[in-house]
């Protein structure tokens, strides 16, 4: 074991701990903002493992849109509904332990699942790491290549996808005039 | 003692580690959407969730993929949660509009 | 060519009738009235053809193991799934088709007087009867239960918008019940369809594969009972009493008449034909089965009030005699349950039409309100003690020949193993089932007798008139039929014969 | 002359010996459909003609057989009617031998008489061309099932008969006892039927089983039906031998008993007699044929035509003999209390028929003169008691009323109908010279004969009761002082119509006594002349005018020895007048066991429980429906539940399989 | 790409043009939309199957015919939502929704999502245009933006993330088994381990979520009644199209071989759909969330087609979707009952040949148990005829039927009872498909 690898571990160890705390703070806690604080805590190691695992660009795209873009439009969110002072009540009895009981079997079935199977392990050659380095060229390359292994056409999905959302959040979420009747309760018959 | 631990072979990170990590977050994040009773809270564990999934992707991509394919996958994963906050904002705050409350279990007009 | 343009007249007469404006109702019935009687000159043009081709078939059938068709059209339709238009005729689905013509006609002219909405009513009727024709004639199964379903369907709005009483119950329950039947059916031809390996539905194809013992065991009840929802056998009869009370009578003429020996043509010609081990191992329940159905039938119609009802649990009786012959495996059994079908189908028809009559003069069915109309209305009460008579099986009638044949069928069991534990076992059944004879006559008597004879009860009635000539000419060919039939029956034998011979040669074994 | 006799010679008469069935049935479809709504005397007119003309064909036969000294032995004339199956076949011919010959002779003479008599008689009624075709289509199927060379035949004409019986007895049916008799004869003959029915069939089958055998070996024998076939010693070997027991009697002789009871439901024998009384509510004529000269007689020519088999099975002998003994004795006591006069034949009918049986079933004991004996009686008896019948209507037609308290004093009114009616008593009470002391006499001889003593003494006991009973009704209607006085138009002989046949009928049933019948039938020749014992005939004579006396002393004079008698055995009178409550018995049977407890079960088990069984399913559909409604809670974190477990128990599912 | 592209330029188009359009001048702007999709609809026709962006693309005969069954799907609601978006409908609730063509936009961009799912040939591909197909319908279900509309949305909006949060981590562990993104590779490649078996279970539940399959199909009641009519026509047409595709891409590329295991659980989920979709119809008073649970009973027949082989079911699946699907739930849809009367036979024959090829692989009690559910479903078919035909008519309860509206579905009847008698159809498609 050399000192590297033993360093590599411990951030390892140390960041796993912490990630699983802070969710587990995530999903209990009463008040809202710091459920979406802890989740920023947890987006934030995860951006680390990223980098462990030598995905630094995605790391720097985590860190940016995901923390600093959806987390903060969380926080909107909760502005916008003023829940933030609200306690939320705990969950009846009966919803929290079936919650528990199918997070906890689903959790179990995946380890079963995982130390059945037998992932032969692909020990990190010298071919890959080197590839590592310059991991940002090549996504890009691979992003926008018509041929065989490319994605354009996953990505022109992709802006079309974000148009859509973005044009339906307008559409749901714009502000009625005042001038304009009510909204009346009206069902088909 | 404890340099029998750190010479063990399972000391060091292996893709079971990380599996197992990443389905706990997963757990973790079921468990929230299960049990929030306020929408956004759901929508926070849903991201943990999303979140464990590109994780997973990375680390395969990582221990038995080609190192690119998975991270642009996670790349796409981080857009597409985006655009699916963006509307579920937009759908909670018009419901806001109407019940005042965003607590999911009185939503409950349309039943049996 | 005849045989398609058989099936398909009845549906151009719909259309022509739903094409002409609603005003001429008088037109409307006048166009289904020569759509149908056409119809009636056309079967009997194709009976004559059917005569003059099969002359030797008689002797050639003996020993063959596959039916022998007459004027047969074949044309592929879905060739990928072996599914194709084959259609044909051979004895027993002409006398079908001659039966179902008749009664088609005379309940046309029975219901003279459907006054609301009698455009819907007779197109409907007419593409009901298109359903049944198709049947008969159709040799391919998918295209058999294409009309199957074409049958049962229109039943639903006849009886649900045209009924009396609790016609929608009724009318659901009956259509429910017989696509349940037809579910069966379903699943049954599947299995045939799979368990032959030839992937085709064609009847003559499939007749050739041999199919594994214990696989014809359980595919034979299966199809048989599918048919026998709609044969009326025992516990699945229910829906004929509701749905017949609750019908009007030309809907009633034709479903008791006819479509209850879809049942019994279907359990013949699919189920016997194609898997003659199920049927002997199944014979036995069956016909014990069966022998419940008689008796069952004509003690429940002593006891009925209403004379709708009356006549269907006597329906339900006389099917259970066709089906009685049919489970009883041998040649004077089968054929006899054909006649059966013939001359119940054409007393029924009689029965529910002048019950309609009655009913269009004396506004009601109850038996008791009603006593010596034969006085009053002397053509139909006379139709109405033939028709009577015919069905408990007095000699010189149709019912006689019917019933002596299913009688001895039964009782001389198997051709193969006449005399073993199964045979006396069938000797008993037969013998309880003649108990019915004596049982008839006492419902029929009893029933006529109480609406026809004795003194006129309630005054309103003494200055009814008696039939109109439509009617007249309905129930007087129809009489006419049942008489013919009875003093001269080698004109029913001489068609159904060669057609039961393969059937029976493949009962004998002779895969 | 002579030409008149060899035209007998050429045996043209037999061959076309289907012209006996064609012309009453064509004669029924004629006046059926034609004539009858047209006018009522042409239907009238055409209906007695055609039968006369169909006697007079009939006699043609028998003097052609007579001249030619032999009668054919087989069926004169068959066509092959319904075809069952290869070896089984059903035909419709006509048998011409002896025992048909005599029945078709009386059948045909009585109708015809009834049919002459009827024309007077239904004068004023309005349904006469319907009675006229019923009338001839009983008389077609009278005839086709005397001279039925097959089994199955005869069961077909069985039933022919049956049904023309139901619609004549039912003719007035304004009246509801006519329909409800009409009603019960037709039930409790159909009742016998059945038991027919089966006998043919196990007759049927064993046959077709041994016809492949021993067909060839018969000549006559066409089917396993035929008559010829059945009677045949080898068959009858064949069939004795038959070692099925069911419920310890041999199958053959269980078939014969089941035969039998058809031939009791149709003759009126002891437990199915209760159908012949009420049966009296047809018109006169109507009784005088049917229910006294051929029909009631059917069931005696079915035994008679299947002897052979009956005499190879004792018991079924026996029980014949049994039958008959009791019937006669039954319905002689019966008959002496009954008022109505038409009730009084008809018991008397009874009593004769039981005669007729017990003559066949004391064969038993060895000598077979009691076919013979019954045969003979059963020639005699149709005539006098056709005329008795018809004298009775012509009463009736008269007075308009049946009870005989309100006759009398007739003597003078009708002098026809009297001598007529004096006729018929003194034959069928045996007093020598007429008919009826010699066919009785016969059956007396033959009961004697075969060592049935028991037999022997009731038939003399019998013998004074119908002498006793028929008496009382002459000396009532005839000499008792006169009622009817109050009456407007006062009573007188009837038309020509009427008084010709009651003549014709006297005539024949004095002489009728002296033709040779044994010389023609007869089962064993030789037993038939064998022995003579004299005294046989003076009993019987004896006993007659006993009875004789006791009616003239009873009934001439003034009542009151009669209401003494009846006063002191007041409580048996009564019981005998209502016919010992078998009538209400056989109501009780049918109105409360079978329709309260078979019927009514049935229609209420299939109204609720069949049909509940189906509503009960769509109703199961319909909850299970509802139920699974408020599965929907409307929280969508139950939605969320629902998602994932039911991904894991999906992962389950997989793992397992 | 040549519909995927016109769809999306007549989207844009739509889109500018409606902007600088004043509101009242709009009215003509319903020709944008049709002409486009009548273009695609062409041009669908003008590929023949080649392969395109280096595989990622590649169009194959039944992808052809799916195409088709989109735009035509498309086709039909974009001219029942014109009412919809005029304002005509009662449905609209208040003044600012007139003329917000953006129903239509979101509508076309949804297909366009649809049409890539089809041809779509990797992982990525395949998860981001699933995306794309379901997250309009978010939009458009809680279009309305009254209580309902905005509950329905919701409850769609949260279990249609967990659905996908599902089907990425089935995704990626198929990605970490196999190593490659590309669909048929990792088709031929998968050794059957439990986390292949835990993938599988992660999809099928996202599937089950999609084709509303019975443990999975809470939501699909509230949506169906909270939705615009015209939406949820949509949904149970389109989308429930989409969920076909998505489950012919999975279980015919990665399954592949190993499909044969699946067997018995489609069976299952096909048994409790189709009985608990039919059962709960019979008791359902309103007439959206009637149609629901018809829908997810019909959901039950259309997966028997699963059972077969691959050439023998997809002949199945396409009769199945083309007949018992578009004709039924669109007439239902729209509330135009008249046209129900006629379900049964051509609904018949489709159903006839999805029992067939559940038959040829021996469910004979899967069969019965169909047969048995398509009497219940006749039972619902036969009391809305009742109440159309015998009960005396009530004041119409749907809004009136335009000339447009009535012409459209009228030929619709027509094509299914030809689809049924006529074997055209149905041979080119086996022509197309052979070659």
């Amino acid at each position: 074991m050399t000192l590297e690898m033993l360093v590599y571990a411990a951030f390892f160890y140390v960041f796993a701990f912490c990630a699983i705390l802070l969710a587990i703070c995530a999903v209990v806690t009463k008040r809202i903002l710091r459920s979406a604080v802890y989740l920023m805590g947890v987006l934030l190691i995860s951006a680390a493992f990223y980098v462990m695992l030598n995905a630094q660009f995605l790391a720097g795209v985590q860190v940016l849109v995901y923390v600093g873009g959806i987390v903060v439009l969380l926080v909107y969110a909760v502005m916008l509904t003023q829940t933030s002072q609200v306690l939320e009540t705990l969950p009846s009895r009966i919803r929290n332990t079936l919650g528990f009981f199918v997070g906890v079997g689903f959790f179990c079935f995946s380890l079963w699942c995982i130390f059945n199977s037998d992932l032969t392990l692909i020990t990190i050659n010298s071919k890959n790491i080197n590839l590592a380095t310059q991991d940002i060229r090549a996504i890009g390359k691979k992003l926008l290549s018509t041929e065989r292994g490319g994605y354009a056409v996953a990505f022109e999905v992709l802006s079309i996808l974000l148009l859509v959302s973005v044009l339906g959040g307008i559409v749901l979420a714009r502000k009625i005039s005042p001038g304009e009747t009510s909204p009346k309760e009206t069902h088909v018959g | 003692m404890l340099a029998s631990i750190f010479n063990s072979p399972y000391f060091y990170p292996s893709i079971y580690h990380w599996l197992v990590l990443s389905s706990a977050l997963f757990s973790i994040g079921i468990y929230g959407f299960l049990t929030r009773k306020n929408a956004v809270g759901i929508l926070i564990s849903l991201e943990l969730c999303l979140n464990s999934g590109a994780l997973n992707f990375v680390v395969f991509d990582y221990f038995r993929g080609n190192h690119i394919d998975g991270k642009i996958m996670a790349l796409f994963i981080i857009a597409v949660a985006a655009a699916e906050v963006v509307i579920a904002m937009a759908i909670f705050v018009g419901m806001f509009k109407h019940k005042k409350t965003i607590d999911v279990t009185e939503m409950n007009q349309m039943r049996n | 060519m005849q045989v398609s343009c058989l099936v398909f007249l009845p549906l151009l007469t719909a259309f022509l009738v739903i094409m002409t404006p609603r005003r001429f109702s008088y037109l409307i019935r006048w166009i289904s009235v020569f759509g149908t009687g056409l119809h009636l000159a056309l079967t009997i043009m194709i009976s004559f053809l059917f005569w003059a081709e099969a002359k030797g078939d008689g002797e050639l059938l003996r020993t063959s193991l596959v039916f022998k068709l007459h004027l047969v059209e074949k044309i592929s339709w879905f060739d990928s799934l072996g599914i194709q238009y084959f259609v044909g005729i051979d004895g027993i689905s002409l006398t079908m088709v001659v039966l179902t013509s008749i009664i088609i006609f005379a309940g046309v002219l029975a219901s003279w007087n459907v006054k609301e909405r009698a455009k819907e009513f007779f197109a409907l009727l007419l593409i009901l009867v298109t359903g049944v024709f198709g049947v008969f004639v159709s040799f391919d199964l998918f295209l058999f239960f294409m009309f199957y379903e074409l049958a049962v369907l229109p039943m639903y709005l006849l009886i649900g918008i045209w009924g009396t009483g609790p016609k929608e119950y009724a009318a659901m329950k009956l259509t429910l019940m017989l696509l349940i039947g037809s579910a069966f059916i379903l699943v049954g031809f599947f299995a045939l369809y799979y368990g032959s390996g030839f992937y085709t539905f064609d009847l003559i194809k499939l007749a050739t594969a041999n199919f594994p013992v214990d696989f014809q065991r359980w595919v034979f009840p299966m199809i048989f009972v599918g048919f026998g929802v709609i044969g009326a056998l025992y516990p699945l009869h229910t829906w004929s009493p509701d749905g017949h009370s609750s019908a009007p009578t030309a809907v009633s003429m034709l479903h008791a008449g006819v479509l209850m020996k879809l049942g019994g043509y279907g359990a013949l010609r699919i189920a016997v034909f194609l898997l003659p081990e199920g049927a002997k191992y199944w014979g036995l329940f069956f016909m014990g089965l069966t022998t419940i159905n008689i008796l069952y039938g004509s003690f429940g119609a002593i006891w009925q009030k209403d004379l709708k009802y009356f006549t269907a649990y006597s329906s339900v009786s006389h099917c259970g005699f066709v089906l009685f012959g049919i489970s009883a495996l041998n040649f004077m059994g089968m054929k006899g349950a054909v006649i059966q079908m013939f001359s119940h189908g054409i007393m029924t028809g009689l029965f529910f039409g002048l019950i309609g009559m009655v009913y269009g003069r004396t506004h009601t069915r109850i038996i008791s309100e009603m006593g010596g109309l034969a006085r009053v209305m002397p053509w139909l009460a006379t139709c109405f003690y033939i028709g009577g008579l015919a069905s408990l099986g007095l000699p010189g009638l149709s019912g006689f020949i019917a019933e002596s044949h299913v009688f001895l069928g039964g009782f001389f069991g198997h051709s193969l193993q006449s005399v073993g534990q199964s045979g006396a076992l069938m000797k008993t059944f037969t013998l309880i089932a003649t108990l019915s004879i004596v049982v008839t006559a006492v419902y029929v008597l009893r029933g006529l007798g109480r609406v026809f004879q004795g003194p006129i009860e309630n005054a309103e009635f003494a200055n009814l008139e008696d039939a109109m000539l439509s009617e007249k000419l309905s129930t007087g060919i129809l009489v006419v039929v049942l008489i013919v039939v009875g003093l001269y029956p080698s004109i029913l034998i001489d068609v159904i014969e060669p057609a039961i011979r393969p059937v029976l040669n493949r009962l004998a074994g002779g895969l | 002359m002579q030409n008149f006799i060899n035209i007998f010679t050429h045996g043209i008469f037999i061959k076309h010996a289907w012209f006996v069935l064609a012309v009453p049935f064509l004669s029924f479809v004629f006046v059926g459909l034609v004539l009858r709504p047209l006018s009522k005397k042409a239907s009238g007119l055409i209906a007695t003609l055609s039968i006369s003309v169909t006697t007079l064909f009939v006699y043609g036969i028998i003097a052609e057989c007579f001249l030619m000294h032999r009668v054919p032995s087989g069926a004169a004339w068959q066509v092959p009617w319904l075809r069952y199956q290869d070896g089984l076949s059903a035909t419709l011919g006509v048998l011409v031998d002896p025992l048909s010959l005599l029945l078709m002779c009386v059948v045909t003479t009585v109708s015809a008489l009834v049919h002459l008599y009827s024309i007077g008689y239904m004068r004023g009624d309005e349904g006469v061309g319907r009675y006229f075709a019923f009338l001839n289509l009983f008389t077609f199927s009278m005839l086709g099932l005397v001279v039925a060379p097959n089994i199955l035949q005869i069961f077909i004409f069985w039933e022919l008969v049956g049904v023309s019986s139901f619609l004549l007895i039912g003719y007035y049916y304004e009246k509801p006892q006519a329909v409800a008799a009409s009603k019960k004869a037709f039930i409790v003959t159909r009742f016998a039927d059945l038991g027919f029915f089966i006998g043919i069939f196990i007759l049927g089958y064993y046959g077709f089983q041994s016809f492949s055998r021993l067909g060839p070996t018969v000549p006559q024998a066409l089917s396993p039906f035929d008559f010829a076939y059945l009677t045949s010693p080898a068959f009858i070997e064949f069939f004795k031998h038959e070692t099925y027991m069911i419920f310890g009697l041999s199958i053959f002789s269980l078939t014969l008993i089941l035969v039998f009871m058809g031939a009791c439901g149709k003759s009126a024998m002891f437990p199915l007699h209760i159908w012949l009384p009420d049966a009296m509510e047809g018109p006169t004529p109507v009784s005088a044929l049917i229910h006294a000269a051929t029909m009631v007689v059917a069931g005696v020519y079915l035994v008679a035509r299947m002897f052979p088999l009956f005499v190879a099975s004792p018991e079924a002998l026996g029980l014949v003999q049994c039958v008959g003994t009791f019937t006669c004795l039954f319905a002689a006591t019966i008959g002496c209390t009954q008022d109505d006069i038409k009730r009084v034949l008809a018991f008397s009918t009874l009593s004769q028929i039981g005669y007729m049986m017990f003559a066949l079933g004391v064969c038993h004991g060895g000598n077979t003169l009691g076919y013979t004996a019954s045969l003979f009686h059963l020639f005699t008896h149709a005539f006098f008691k056709a005329l008795l019948f018809l004298g009775a209507g012509s009463i009736i037609h008269a007075l308009h009323t049946n009870n005989v308290w309100e006759m009398g004093g007739l003597v003078k009114a009708m002098p026809i109908t009297h001598l007529t009616f004096l006729v018929a008593t003194l034959s069928i009470s045996g007093i020598p010279p007429f008919s009826g002391f010699f066919s009785k006499d016969e059956i007396l001889l033959s009961a004697f004969i075969n060592h049935q003593y028991l037999t022997f003494v009731i038939a003399l006991l019998v013998a004074g009761l119908t002498s006793f009973y028929m008496f009382r009704v002459y000396f009532l209607t005839f000499w008792s002082e006169a009622k009817w006085h109050g009456h407007v138009h006062k009573p007188q002989e009837a038309s020509w119509t009427m008084t010709l046949p009651l003549l014709l009928l006297a005539v024949l049933a004095a002489i009728s006594g002296f033709t040779p019948i044994a010389k023609w039938i007869f089962y064993t020749k030789s037993q038939v002349e064998s022995h003579r014992l004299f005294f046989v005939p003076v009993f019987g004579v004896l006993v007659a005018a006993f009875g004789f006396l006791l009616a003239m002393l009873f009934y001439t004079g003034d009542r009151k020895i009669v209401d003494h008698v009846v006063l002191k055995f007041a409580w048996m009178y009564g019981v005998i007048k209502h016919k010992f409550y078998i009538d209400e018995v056989y109501l009780w049977i049918t109105k409360k066991v079978i329709f309260r407890f078979i019927a009514f079960p049935v229609a209420w088990f299939d109204r609720r429980i069949v049909d509940g069984g189906v509503n009960l399913a769509a109703w199961v559909t319909r909850k299970t429906g509802w139920l699974l409604r408020f599965l929907q809670t409307g929280q969508v974190q139950t939605y969320g539940i629902w998602l994932v477990s039911g991904g894991l128990v999906m992962l389950l599912v997989l793992l397992t399989l | 790409m040549l519909p995927e592209i016109i769809v999306l330029i007549t989207a844009f188009t739509l889109m500018f043009v409606d902007l600088f359009l004043k509101r009242e001048t709009r009215y003509f702007l319903m020709g944008i939309p049709l002409g486009g999709l009548a273009l695609a609809f062409i041009s669908v026709f003008f590929l023949s199957n080649r392969k395109s962006f280096g595989g990622q693309f590649s169009l194959e005969n039944i992808d052809l015919w799916l195409k088709v069954f989109f735009i035509l799907c498309a086709f039909v609601i974009a001219i029942a939502s014109f009412s919809f978006i005029l304002g005509e409908s009662k449905e609209t609730c208040h003044k600012k929704q007139i003329y917000s063509f953006e129903f239509l936009t979101i509508l076309l961009f949804n297909l366009s999502g649809m049409l890539f799912l089809v041809s779509a040939r990797d992982l990525l591909t395949l998860y981001v245009s699933l995306e794309l197909s379901t997250l309009p319908l978010f939009i458009l279900t809680a279009w309305k933006r009254d209580a309902l509309s905005s509950e329905a949305g919701l409850k769609y909006v949260v279990l249609g993330a967990l659905a996908s949060a599902l089907l990425l981590l089935g995704f990626s562990i198929f990605y970490g088994l196999t190593g490659t993104m590309d669909l048929v590779l990792i088709g031929r490649s998968t050794n059957v381990s439990p986390l292949f078996w835990f993938a599988s279970v992660l999809v099928i539940s996202a599937i089950g979520f999609k084709l509303t399959l019975v443990p999975f199909h809470m939501w699909a009641p509230e949506v169906y009644q909270g939705a615009p009519t015209v939406v949820t026509a949509y949904l149970s047409v389109a989308s429930k199209g989409a969920g076909l595709v998505l489950m012919f891409q999975i279980f015919f590329r990665i399954f592949g071989a190993s499909i044969s295991s699946f067997y018995f659980a489609i069976a299952l989920l096909s048994a409790l759909t189709m009985t608990l979709g039919n059962v709960v119809a019979i008791v359902q008073e309103n007439i959206k969330r009637f149609m629901a649970f018809s829908a997810i009973s019909q959901a039950g027949y259309l997966i028997m087609g699963f059972l077969g082989g691959f050439h023998a079911n997809s002949q199945a699946v396409l009769q199945g979707l083309s007949r018992t699907h578009p004709l039924i739930a669109l007439s239902m849809m729209i509330g135009l009952f008249g046209l129900a009367g006629i379900p049964p036979l051509s609904g018949f024959i489709g159903k006839f040949f999805l029992f067939s090829v559940a038959a040829s692989s021996g469910f004979y009690w899967l069969v019965a148990v169909a047969a048995i559910n398509s009497v219940i479903s006749l039972y619902y078919y036969l009391r809305i005829v009742r109440q159309m035909y015998i009960e005396p008519v009530l004041e119409t309860t749907v809004f009136p039927m335009k000339l447009s509206m009535g012409g459209l579905l009228g030929s619709l009847v027509v094509i299914s009872v030809l689809l049924g008698l006529v074997p055209v159809f149905y041979e080119t498609i086996l022509w197309t498909w052979k070659n």
